[in-house]
């Protein structure tokens, strides 16, 4: 898997030269045995670096995600620290106050951790095992279409319509889970299938 | 030499004993000066002064931050400081309830004031007969109570913890001048109760025991010495 | 064509994740709070200083956000007031802040949003650090930055009093002083701060001091092309010049950014409380201490003469006599 | 985008008009700082309210929603007027010279054709005389009274600078001032780029404002070039992708479409759709509709979709409306004719306009099924909150399913932004809980609906046991194995065309990019624009080259662009009819006598002569469209119409209300306020401390913008008696909010018409789930009605009253 984080930034491209000078000024290369210092350890030190892809707006600002643990290496991976990419063309490390706060919205309070299940009427959710609630909607959906796929118009043309279930897709998942939620849309004959960019 | 003291029966006194401002006939001849009550008050006070000076100094100058070593360190020294603030600023007011009426200057006063070398140099018979307190020990009576109120105001104006939001920061630093400066008067007119009461003998033991021997009575305080002799607040029980 | 990336850059590289050893230490101090003598550090870091260059900020947070996760802080939800403003001041978990101000330009009659990051400005001349009574700490590196040193703070609140900018504020929940810290335990790495880092137009840039400077004169050049004749650099002098500087399009009256300071330097009457009554005060104390002990030593004592105590003893038995007098002749 | 985001650096001027990109987009926005700082550039804000971006600005001005049309078209009028045109690029590269039909014709704020019952246009004049050899009819001299030149400059006539003051609430300074600056840019060596989102797309003709825009770039000739285009700023950071991929109700992907009632096989469905040249020797790309089309089938149906059964043409559903899009689902749905609806990481009753038909709607369900990584108000939408979801929960019969998934961190793929760029991320963290990808759970419904049908047959389930799913993994679909699938392999030998006897790609091996797609089943691609994604080099997705030649801004070494990794469309523009470059300083492409060469991927064949081949190869004509023909249902010219509610009726025709051909239902037609009852303007909008309904789970942005509020200026704040900070109650005839307000300078009343008007700005991100403060929408209030062409909802514009009031009341529920 192409995980390359290539260290090579703007700073060899002409023109960084003053942020180079600035790092340089900060004493580098001639850090001697350090005594006890004040200021705070840093705290990325031995965490796992990750290319990600900020979620929110089209800008798609390039971040890396700083964990604890490798789900490469078969770890539980727990976010420590999300900070943008240097090295990205477009946000050149820069986040907006969305971007720069990813890590409170992967690690919010109300991330659902659950299947759940709400009885008609009922005033709460219920907790659900995922067989029981993909069993029980796959049986909801065939059996509406079953009974109201159009098979043929007035004319009698083949028209394979099922106008009686829809569904939005997402307006953030991948293009590949896109790919996989459209085969399944299309070819179950849902209509009225659609996504945030109508909106 | 007669002892008319064996012809009469005693009598029983006219006054209480130990009741404050009495005279017990001895021998020796002691006079009561302030009774428990008023000898807590004062200890209290002057307990709460010593530690808010030792705390105060603490912060007031690095070479004496040690100090907060005896309170459990900075942030204790700057927790428990305000709060001793609180109990001194009560506990002398309680006291100076009772004593500023016997504090009001009055003429003998100035010609004491006028009369200072001879204080100082102990001659006192040169000086007027005094009633129950000199014009020092009322200038240290008021100078402490107008410090008080200089620093309780000044100390809660500073008192970040609760305070912090009520005032502006220009009048916070204010307080924080006057605070240091009233602390600096209110140490010096200290050092001057203290010395004060270790060089006029005897005196100590009126805030210990509550009562000076007659002797220092008739020296210091004739006065009163003798107000009390004349309206017979003398205990002659043996 | 112009190269669009010569502007100084806080972040050249990603951050590192090998351990490192931290830059900033001890021998680096020029300063340390209630502390005279110090050693002098074997080596002088070059000053490094934050730009805000205020007529690029769009006000978009992103410094509070970014400061909020590197620092670990952990602010409130508040509710709005009616400015755009939040948290409506710095607090001990905000250490950076937008402030939002609608400004008519008298000369233009045309309204101008000006949004002004307001946050530790890291001076030359620490007002807080002079302020402080607790040795060590509030310290100052060789390369400008001021820090608060958690361990020694005491809460006494003395920094605020003689912070020039109204900038620590202590925590309610630990009682120490919190501020903007420069993200010192970034620049330990070679890291800028991360508010820097974050911020999407880089209207915040962090390099040298001399750089940014620099870099404040072509932003300058910039904004007189553009009208903005009173462009200007803020680095107050009265507090010998500061490590965060703002290019203002209206460096005349910086009041209008939120009331900026015009002429910042540590209040008269912090350098009278923290100088002359320090030592004034001690002298005198000691003085007083000294003058009673020797007049003790050398003045003879105020005793009471056995003569005084018989004119006592006469003086009552008198009394008593007349008064068993008054009653035998009754 | 038509450029990408880090070529905007390369501009001139800026025109943020139905944005706000630095509030909105503000890693975007940087690069318009860069261009100022660094190119002197300027930028020009036209927006209703003076935002962030505007602080930043070198000139705002302000604007009434919903009149951007009138002020466009007094630009470009302006810049005809005063010969501030780029002749050659115009005269070469757009269909000014074609000549239209007899018949056309615009008046009354109508054009010709117009039917009021069916509210739709007969478009049939609107197109080209074509002539004998079946091209058409042009007059380059541009003298022909006819040609479309000629008819623009006469549909132009009326936007005079009065009369956008008039409509538009622009003093006419202002309005001169903003158009002097932009005429600037017909200079081949000055671009503008204008920066929009959907302050122009949700609108009754949002199509038409993109429209009149587009028409002023291609007449300043700054399509195409660097520093120039329309870029669109997409919302989400896949919506760009979503549509792409054709997740939507009339698409399939590519932009492929769906076939309709009247596409009977698939001949007849392609005879529609392989547009051949309308000039000659143009490219007219889409002539390899067919390729792509049945590379998409046999991506769908592999082996069941055979030349003799039309590729399994009928496996896909055909459409008898334009489209099921959301306003008419959720129609259907509060008419009882919805039983089922899945929600995939969406939040329709924030989303959605009329909120209260939102959630009857919903109650009418048999069952819903939302997959979200976090909670969204639609999930409980049945949950009581007092006010802030006031229903009647034991009435609401509608079984829920809340599945939990992850998010971005937890899983690989790629994200195509605004710029189409297709960027491979890697999972950094495990999923919380039970949490699982959004394609596992659609693998596990599809498999199970699979295996009922296999078990119990049921109505025609050819299409679901036909479906490609040769996964090695069958219940979990990679991200790889998808990306693989989108790109394209071929199904047999590939043959060299030059050289019969070499075989080009062998059987089962990835297309190198769509050039290699066939139309005779040997080849199968999911989405052919994303042919080259991930072929036999590799995930060309996950590139991390960041090498900038010359500082184009062009990066052709990072990721992926789709088409062909190009990162500039139309850039052929760039270089005059010869092939040199409009401006030698900002070169993209040069015709070097036998080659085109540059910075960008062409988007001609490299090798087309440059006087031959026109650079819109899309279009039928080669060149773009100053006059859309039938293309747009509201019209070939922008023209102006009011929101379908307005504070002012429309100059043109007093009579007419909205968009005369959008649709609009009987029960929403009912529900349109008028100026009398709602006399303040409404818009909608995003704050940059949040994005949509998600950070408001999130502590850090919930801080920083914790609670819902309504901005009004001054004057209004002064006649309503309203408080700053205090709180309002805003109603429109759909619903009502509280609100704290905000009494802002930045917002003006305008004078339209002759009367004031005033604007309340109410943003969007509150909701009664998440750490912020309870709150609501804008949605609550408006209207359902949406664009004539796509119906994108006019949440933009609609009417509202406003009062002071008391903080609403919330009712504590045990979650």
């Amino acid at each position: 898997m192409n995980m390359d984080l290539s260290r090579r930034s703007f700073m060899k491209l002409a023109g960084a030269g003053v942020a180079a000078t600035s790092i340089g000024a900060l004493g580098f290369g001639e850090a001697e045995a350090a005594e006890i210092a004040h200021v705070r350890p840093f705290k990325l030190a031995t965490t796992t670096e990750t290319r990600q892809t900020c979620p929110y707006c089209s800008v798609a600002c390039g971040i890396i995600i700083y964990s604890k643990g490798d789900v490469r290496k078969g770890d539980k991976a727990e976010v420590v620290h999300i900070e943008g990419d240097v090295d990205h063309p477009t946000n050149r490390g820069t986040l907006c106050p969305k971007g720069a706060a990813l890590k409170d919205f992967v690690k919010s309070p109300t991330r659902l951790l659950y299947p759940m299940h709400r009885k008609p009427g009922s005033d709460k959710f219920e907790r659900m095992s995922w067989d029981e609630a993909l069993d029980r909607i796959a049986r909801l959906m065939k059996d509406d279409r079953d009974a109201n796929l159009l098979l043929k118009n007035e004319k009698g043309l083949d028209v394979n319509r099922w106008t009686t279930t829809g569904m939005l897709a997402a307006s953030a998942t991948s293009n590949e889970t896109a790919w996989a939620t459209f085969k399944f849309a299309k070819s179950i004959g849902m209509v009225g299938f659609d996504n945030q960019a109508r909106v | 030499m007669s002892t008319p003291a064996n012809t009469a029966q005693p009598k029983t006194s006219p006054v209480k004993t130990g009741a404050e401002d009495s005279i017990r006939r001895g021998p020796p001849v002691e006079v009561v000066r302030y009774g428990p009550g008023k000898r807590i008050n004062h200890w209290v006070t002057a307990i709460s002064l010593i530690l808010l000076l030792l705390s105060g100094l603490a912060m007031f100058h690095p070479s004496l931050f040690f100090l907060t070593e005896l309170f459990g360190g900075g942030q204790m020294t700057r927790w428990i400081h305000p709060w001793i603030g609180v109990v001194l600023f009560i506990s002398f007011f309680i006291l100076f309830a009772q004593l500023w009426k016997l504090n009001l200057p009055n003429r003998d006063d100035v010609q004491w004031a006028s009369q200072i070398s001879d204080v100082i140099s102990g001659h006192e018979e040169n000086l007027p007969e005094l009633g129950k307190y000199n014009a020092g020990q009322k200038f240290i009576f008021w100078g402490m109570a107008a410090l008080i109120i200089v620093l309780i105001v000044t100390g809660i104006m500073a008192w970040e913890q609760y305070f912090g939001h009520l005032t502006s920061i220009p009048a916070q630093r204010i307080a924080l001048l006057l605070h240091s400066l009233a602390a600096v008067a209110i140490i010096l007119v200290f050092i001057l109760h203290v010395y004060a009461a270790i060089w006029t003998r005897g005196t100590i033991r009126a805030m210990t025991r509550g009562t000076v021997t007659g002797g220092w009575a008739w020296r210091h305080h004739r006065k009163w010495l003798k107000d009390m002799a004349g309206r017979g607040r003398i205990d002659s029980t043996k | 064509m112009a190269n669009t990336m010569d502007s100084p850059r806080t972040a050249v590289s990603n951050p590192p994740v090998q351990p490192m050893e931290t830059n900033l230490t001890q021998r680096d101090l020029i300063r340390r709070s209630a502390t005279s003598e110090l050693p002098n550090p074997e080596r002088q870091l070059t000053p490094v200083a934050k730009l805000i260059d205020v007529s690029k900020c769009i006000g978009c947070k992103a410094c509070q956000s970014a400061c909020v996760e590197w620092n670990d802080t952990n602010p409130a939800v508040g509710e709005n007031v009616g400015v755009y403003t939040n948290p409506h001041d710095l607090t001990a978990d905000m250490f950076t802040l937008m402030r939002f101000t609608e400004w008519v330009n008298p000369e233009t009659d045309n309204l101008e949003w000006l949004i002004r990051k307001d946050g530790c400005m890291h001076c030359a001349d620490p007002g807080c650090l002079k302020a402080c009574p607790a040795p060590g700490a509030i310290v100052q590196y060789s390369n400008g930055i001021v820090d608060f040193v958690h361990d020694n703070c005491i809460g006494c609140g003395y920094c605020v009093k003689g912070c020039p900018f109204n900038i620590p504020r202590i925590s309610k929940a630990d009682h120490k002083a919190y501020k903007c810290t420069l993200c010192s335990d970034r620049v330990a790495v070679g890291q800028g701060p991360a508010c820097a880092k974050a911020c999407p137009t880089q209207a915040i840039v962090f390099g040298t001091k001399e750089d940014m400077k620099k870099h404040a004169e072509g932003r300058i050049a910039d904004l007189k092309s553009r009208g903005y004749a009173n462009a200007g650099l803020y680095d107050p002098p009265g507090v010998g010049g500061t490590h965060v500087m703002y290019v203002l399009h209206h460096n005349d009256k910086p009041h209008i950014y939120a009331d900026l300071p015009d002429n910042p330097a540590i209040s008269a009457v912090v350098q009278t409380w923290k100088g002359a009554t320090k030592y004034a005060g001690l002298a005198v104390m000691g003085l007083a201490a000294a003058g009673t002990i020797l007049h003790g030593l050398f003045a003879k004592a105020n005793r009471v003469s056995k003569h005084e105590e018989e004119e006592a003893k006469e003086l009552v038995d008198e009394s008593v006599e007349h008064a068993e007098k008054r009653e035998e002749d009754a | 985008m038509t450029n990408a985001w880090t070529d905007i650096k390369n501009t001139d001027l800026v025109v943020v008009m139905g944005g706000n990109a630095a509030e909105a987009h503000p890693c975007g926005f940087k690069w318009v700082t860069e261009a100022k700082a660094h190119r002197g550039a300027k930028l020009i804000v036209v927006d209703p309210r003076y935002t962030r971006t505007a602080s930043v600005s070198d000139f705002y001005a302000p604007i009434r929603q919903g009149s951007d049309i009138a002020f466009l078209n007094g630009v470009m009028k302006y810049c005809i007027d005063n010969g501030k045109v780029q002749w050659d690029y115009m005269k070469a590269f757009t269909n000014a010279a074609f000549i239209v039909k007899d018949g056309f014709g615009y008046k009354d704020g109508l054009f010709t054709g117009y039917n009021e019952e069916k509210r739709d246009y007969d478009r049939s004049t609107w197109d080209y005389v074509i002539g004998e050899d079946g091209f058409a009819v042009t007059d380059p001299t541009l003298e022909h009274p006819r040609c479309v030149w000629n008819l623009l400059k006469e549909h132009l006539a009326p936007y005079t600078p009065e009369l956008v003051e008039q409509v538009c609430g622009t003093p006419k300074e202002k309005f001169l001032k903003v158009a002097e600056m932009i005429a600037e840019c017909s200079s081949p060596t000055k671009t503008m780029t204008s920066m929009y989102a959907l302050g122009w797309t949700q609108h009754s003709k949002g199509s038409q404002n993109i429209r009149a825009m587009a028409m002023l770039q291609l007449i300043l000739g700054n399509m195409g070039v660097r520093g120039g285009g329309m870029n669109a700023l997409r919302g989400h950071s896949n919506i760009q992708g979503l549509t792409d991929l054709g997740l939507m109700s009339h698409l399939l992907t590519g932009y492929l479409t769906m076939p309709s009632e009247k596409d009977t096989d698939f001949e007849t469905y392609m005879s529609t759709r392989q547009f051949k040249p309308l000039r000659p020797g143009q490219t007219s790309y889409w002539q390899n509709y067919r390729k792509f089309m049945v590379s998409f089938q046999k991506a769908m149906w592999g082996d069941a979709a055979t030349a003799e059964n039309g590729w399994a043409f009928n496996y896909l559903p055909k459409l008898d409306v334009p489209a099921y899009d959301i306003l008419r689902m959720f129609e259907l749905m509060n008419n009882g004719k919805v039983n089922g609806y899945l929600c995939q990481g969406f939040n329709p009753i924030l989303a959605f306009p009329n909120r209260a038909k939102i959630t009857s709607s919903l109650s009418k369900l048999k069952f819903m099924v939302t997959m979200d990584p976090l909670e969204t108000e639609t999930s409980r939408f049945w949950e009581n909150h007092g006010d802030f979801n006031d229903v009647d929960t034991a009435s609401i019969k509608t079984e829920v399913f809340q599945l939990p998934t992850t998010c971005f961190a937890e899983e690989d793929g790629s994200l195509t932004n605004s710029g189409r760029w297709l960027q491979w991320h890697w999972q950094a963290s495990s999923p919380p809980g039970e949490a699982k990808h959004d394609s596992w759970i659609v693998a596990q419904i599809f498999l199970r609906m699979r295996e009922l049908y296999r078990k119990e047959g049921g109505a025609f389930p050819d299409p679901i046991l036909n479906l490609t799913w040769d996964y090695e993994d069958e219940n979990e679909p990679t991200a790889e194995e998808l990306a693989k699938e989108i790109n394209g392999r071929a199904l047999s030998d590939l043959m060299d065309p030059t050289d019969p006897t070499k075989v080009l790609v062998a059987a089962g091996k990835q297309v190198v990019n769509f050039s290699q797609l066939k139309d005779d089943g040997s080849t199968m691609s999911g989405c052919w624009i994303y042919s080259g994604c991930w072929n036999e080099q590799g995930n060309n997705m996950g590139r991390r080259d960041n090498h900038d030649p010359d500082e184009t801004g062009a990066y052709l070494g990072w990721t992926f662009a789709w088409p062909l990794n190009r990162r500039t469309l139309y850039n052929r523009a760039s270089a005059d009819i010869n092939g040199k470059p409009w401006d030698p300083s900002r070169k993209l492409l040069e015709w070097d006598g036998a080659k085109w060469t540059g910075y960008d991927i062409p988007d001609i064949s490299p090798t087309a002569k440059p006087q031959d081949v026109g650079p819109f190869i899309m279009n039928q004509e080669g060149v773009s469209r100053l006059f859309a023909r039938g293309m747009m249902r509201d019209g070939p010219f922008p023209a102006h119409m009011e929101p379908f509610e307005s504070p002012v009726e429309n100059v043109f025709n007093r009579k007419m209300r909205g968009n005369p051909v959008a649709r609009v239902f009987a029960s929403d037609a009912a529900q349109l306020g008028t100026s009398a009852e709602f006399p303040y303007a409404a818009t909608s909008y995003r704050l940059t401390e949040h994005f949509h309904y998600w950070t408001k789970h999130n502590r850090v942005n919930s801080a920083l913008q914790p609670e819902f509020f309504v901005e009004i200026s001054e004057e209004l704040a002064a006649e309503k008696k309203i408080e700053h900070g205090g709180w309002v109650r805003v109603w429109s005839k759909r619903g009502s909010v509280k609100a704290k307000a905000v009494v802002t300078k930045r917002i003006r009343p305008l004078i339209c018409d002759g009367k004031p008007v005033h604007i309340v700005g109410i943003p969007l991100h509150w909701g009664f789930t998440g750490s912020a403060k309870k709150g609501f929408g804008p949605n609550s209030l408006a209207a359902f009605v949406g664009d004539a062409n796509i119906e994108t909802p006019e949440s933009k514009a609609f009417l509202v009253n406003i009062e002071p009031s008391t903080a609403p009341k919330d009712k504590e529920v045990n979650v």
